[in-house]
């Protein structure tokens, strides 16, 4: 996926992209990085606390793999289906702001403390809109479980009854993330890398891999919430379905990275304030109106 | 836009020599045209200091005291002074510009050196199948260095 | 929260050879100090020891991706002092040289401005779309950055056969991509959000602080040495000097993209109308001005560049001093940085086209 | 936009220069360049007389130079205007004459603030006190610099 991105990118921009790992164009590039970056020594700065500073790239690990756990890419490809998984993502979700928060406390450093201050801001202002717009699907659906929200999208997928709420979720999901246009937190010429500043080796990969597990994540997610999961015409296996509908929109959420530049951080916030948490009031709202008519 | 460098390598104009528009890149002296007159050690010596004259044995003509230039490439900036400063048009300079070596010594190019029209720099890619390898072939460059 | 000081160079991404020492209040900074000197190579004593015309390759050094804008005032300023006219055809391929190279420098600026922004499309595109322009270059000057092209008493080399369709192939894909830029870039509304009534520099303090070149014609005060001094043959040309009253970072940005198609106009009409002649006039290879001295300056792609040579009649200067905009410009900088958020730190700062190497000299 | 040709204009300049300030010596050296010798102490009169009666509102540059066999530093200061049309195209120096031990002149960062840095960068460079200017510290200098001024003459590059 790192792969796809990055050549998706580079064909956006008129360059090659990654060319050499691998037979077929780089494919391997990814993982040639991932072991390069094992290979590398591991730097604690000494003024760093070095219990968190280490345990805060494995906590994020954990919570993102965890959110794996949760979501069923067909109706047996499912490793918990539990009752009240959308909360359980959302409890995750929210979690993740600590971890961050830990990272950039621990590395002492300027850098890593504005880096983190901004990250903390983004996820809490963002993370009451996410949760917000996945609870007019819930109210849909009536219930918690992911399972059961892709079955009551048998006649029609969400995106089409809550567009709104596919919005919201979208750009609240891409904050979320820390992906352009919301990469404040990491905003490379304003404070150098942000909270990950102080990560060197493997501890950066974990970092980076835990990213894009989430971003994985959070691209199925939309996927069951929305769009329908594995629903999807006869011959084409469930799985398959998953799978393209999430490369459609791990795509949607890739090509902001090449159009736009990064916003400021208060105007990140304002954007989450005064649209985002309002138009997912409005989705609920619309939701609840929905309910008694497709009774 | 992008060149997949050692592949596909920049096409180039031919060399510069004086009032000809062209490429600045790696010096070639024309041993029989050079009378080792100085200049372009002397144009040199405030701009990098890379030319220096050093004594050749073999039979010159024009060249009664037998100093030719010797380039030394960590310095030269490939500003082309030299070129313009040869009355007797024996310094050119040709469209190579991959010098790169793996030890700053071979940098220097000796007067016989800098007579040969081939590629030089002892770095080289090995292109594959698409792919591409830098080798290290400082042996052989050093052979060639001899033989010439 | 209580202050914070931080170091923002020289080895962070967003600051180049040079440290900035701002002091952040929350998300505002309270103080910036410019810090520069950190490749400060002593150019104006070393040019002391050189001959006049070995002076070239060193004095192109500090601003390299715009290498004929610098020199251009020194080979003025030693024809002047030497008593020395180069032919009317060196002076266009001096002027269309000249042109070429801010075209290049403004795309480089534009690229660079992208990254310091986050948007990492806008870095690829501009940097693409120089090489048409270094391969043009190149094709006349034999080397893509330094170029040592312009001699007093000419320039080195004729134009190569061709080169006229060649550039203007050039110019009219390039002036296509403007419109792209135009579009895609600086009607982006993220783009315009960020930059648009940041940094505002206005006009009263733009003259105060006497900064130059698009710094300046971004805060309403359209001067160009170009114009004042109507050095060579610039006199002949059409062109206009484009000045945005706002003062802030956008209006910087786009004085930029016009000076390219004003750059790109100039080019046109010096290909149209280019005499036939000698490139260069003889004279003894030591030039030996009298004494004297001579002020001369140059707009080049950063302002106003400008030399003051003493000469005592020797074969070397006795004195030469370089006032280079970026230097002009650095007293911006606590005055721009003062109030502001920190995350518009990266975007005030390479709004002014900030070149380390040029102003430590 | 010019009101007079551009030559008679600068003599007109000139003239009104040195009916204010009878010491100063003025010489047109090049069309739009006018040079002035001043001694020091009435160099602020004369900066303020300039900026506020010729409109000339900043500072170009500040040049040092080092004459050790005459005994003495010249500091050269470039003017140039923007505000005002017709002049933008003038250059004018005012030069002043200090001894090289204890050379001092009044700083003129009061009357243009953007001279601020050319002056610090002289004191640094050439060695002039700039009586008055509100920081002189070390500008593109390392912070231990304790040898001479690099730019007088005495200072010698290694090597040459």
């Amino acid at each position: 996926m790192v792969w796809y991105e990055r050549k998706l990118l580079a064909k956006m921009q008129v360059r090659v992209g990654p060319l050499y790992a691998g037979r077929f164009e780089g494919i391997l590039q990814p993982i040639a990085d991932f072991v390069k970056l094992l290979f590398k020594e591991i730097i604690v700065p000494r003024p760093a606390d070095r219990f968190f500073f280490l345990l805060a790239p494995t906590f994020m690990m954990a919570l993102s793999v965890s959110l794996l756990a949760l979501i069923p890419l067909g109706p047996t490809y499912v490793i918990a289906d539990s009752n009240v998984a959308i909360l359980m993502i959302i409890a995750l979700l929210s979690l993740s702001p600590l971890a961050i928060m830990i990272a950039a406390w621990a590395s002492n450093n300027k850098y890593s403390l504005i880096g983190g201050l901004r990250a903390l801001h983004q996820m809490t202002s963002y993370a009451i809109p996410l949760s917000l717009s996945t609870l007019g699907v819930v109210v849909l659906s009536g219930s918690f479980s992911l399972v059961s929200v892709v079955e009551s999208q048998r006649n029609y997928w969400f995106i089409l009854l809550q567009p709104l709420g596919a919005v919201v979720f979208f750009l609240a999901g891409l904050a979320e993330l820390e992906r352009v246009p919301f990469d404040v937190p990491e905003a490379e010429t304003e404070v150098v890398m942000g909270w990950e500043t102080e990560y060197s080796g493997i501890n950066y990969g974990l970092i980076m891999t835990a990213a894009y597990i989430k971003f994985y994540a959070l691209a199925v997610l939309f996927t069951v919430l929305f769009l329908g999961g594995w629903l999807g015409p006869e011959p084409v296996p469930p799985l398959a379905w998953t799978i393209l509908k999430t490369l459609l929109v791990v795509t949607l959420m890739m090509i902001p990275r090449g159009a736009y530049p990064r916003l400021r951080i208060d105007q990140m916030l304002r954007f989450g304030w005064t649209w985002l948490l309002p138009l997912s009031l409005l989705n609920l709202v619309i939701s609840l109106v929905e309910v008694p008519l497709l009774r | 836009m992008t060149l997949r460098y050692p592949e596909s390598k920049l096409e180039l104009p031919s060399g510069y020599r004086y009032p000809l528009a062209g490429y600045k890149g790696r010096h070639i002296l024309d041993m029989q045209k050079c009378t080792g007159c100085s200049i372009c050690e002397l144009t040199c010596r405030n701009i990098t200091g890379a030319i220096k004259m050093v004594p050749v044995e073999g039979l010159f003509l024009r060249n009664k005291k037998l100093i030719f230039p010797q380039i030394d490439y960590g310095f030269c900036v490939f500003c082309g002074f030299c070129v313009d400063a040869c009355v007797f048009c024996a310094l050119t300079m040709s469209s190579q510009y991959e010098l790169s070596t793996y030890d700053k010594r071979l940098l220097i190019y000796e007067p016989r050196l800098l007579t040969s029209t081939a590629p030089s720099g002892s770095a080289r890619f090995v292109v594959t199948k698409g792919r591409a390898y830098h080798r290290e072939t400082l042996g052989t460059h050093a052979r060639s260095r001899k033989t010439e | 929260m209580s202050e914070l000081t931080l170091s923002v160079g020289p080895q962070h991404p967003g600051s180049g050879h040079f440290r900035l020492i701002i002091c952040v209040d929350g998300d505002t900074i309270t103080k910036a100090t410019p810090d520069p000197g950190y490749v400060h190579r002593g150019i104006e004593k070393q040019a002391e020891y050189r001959e006049y015309l070995h002076s070239i390759p060193l004095l192109e050094r500090p601003v390299i991706s715009d290498s004929n804008g610098s020199v251009y005032a020194y080979v003025l300023a030693v024809e002047r002092l030497a008593g020395l006219k180069a032919p009317e055809r060196a002076q266009y391929i001096r002027v269309l040289m000249a042109e070429l190279n801010r075209i290049m420098s403004h795309l480089y600026w534009l690229a660079i401005y992208g990254i310091f922004l986050g948007h990492s499309t806008m870095f690829m595109w501009p940097f693409g779309d120089r090489e048409v322009v270094i391969d043009l270059a190149q094709r006349v000057m034999g080397a893509r950055l330094t170029y040592s092209f312009f001699v007093p008493g000419g320039v080195r080399n004729d134009l190569p056969h061709g080169f006229k369709d060649e550039a203007l192939r050039a110019t009219e894909f390039l002036e296509k991509r403007l419109h792209e830029y135009d579009a895609i870039f600086f009607k982006n509304p993220i783009f315009v959000e960020r930059t648009r009534g940041v940094g505002i520099l206005r006009h009263d303090d733009a003259i105060r602080l006497g900064v130059v070149g698009p710094t300046l014609r971004g805060s309403g005060v359209n001067a160009d040495a170009r114009k004042d001094e109507a050095y060579d043959v610039y006199d002949t040309f059409k062109f206009d000097v484009p000045a945005f009253p706002d003062g802030d970072c956008y209006s910087r940005a786009l004085v930029r993209l016009e000076e390219i198609k004003q750059s790109i106009r100039i080019v046109r009409q010096a290909l149209e109308s280019i005499p036939e002649g000698p490139f260069r006039i003889r004279h003894p290879s030591v030039l030996k001005p009298p004494q004297g001295s001579v002020y001369s300056r140059t707009e080049a792609a950063r302002g106003a560049y400008a030399y003051f040579i003493r000469s005592e009649g020797g074969k070397t200067p006795y004195r030469l001093k370089i006032s280079s905009p970026s230097f002009r410009n650095l007293l911006a900088f606590q005055f721009l940085m003062k109030g502001s958020h920190l995350a518009d730190m990266p975007t005030i700062y390479w709004s002014l086209d900030y070149w380390p190497l040029e102003a430590d000299r | 936009m010019y009101e007079l040709s551009p030559v008679i204009e600068d003599e007109e300049i000139a003239r009104r220069v040195a009916e204010q300030f009878p010491e100063i010596r003025i010489e047109i050296s090049a069309l739009n360049r006018i040079n002035l010798e001043a001694p020091h102490y009435c160099l602020p009169q004369l900066a303020a007389y300039l900026r506020d009666i010729e409109g000339f509102d900043h500072v170009a540059s500040v040049t040092g130079i080092d004459y050790p066999d005459r005994n003495l530093v010249k500091v050269t200061y470039h003017l140039g205007a923007y505000a005002k049309l017709t002049i933008r195209r003038l250059v004018l120096s005012v030069s002043v004459d200090l001894p090289r031990q204890d050379a001092m002149t009044p700083s003129l960062v009061s009357i243009w603030p953007s001279a601020e840095y050319h002056e610090r960068e002289t004191h640094e460079m050439v060695g002039v006190m700039f009586e008055g200017h509100p920081n002189s510290n070390l500008l593109l200098l390392p912070e231990d610099w304790i040898d001479l001024p690099p730019l007088r003459k005495d200072f010698k590059l290694r090597g040459r």
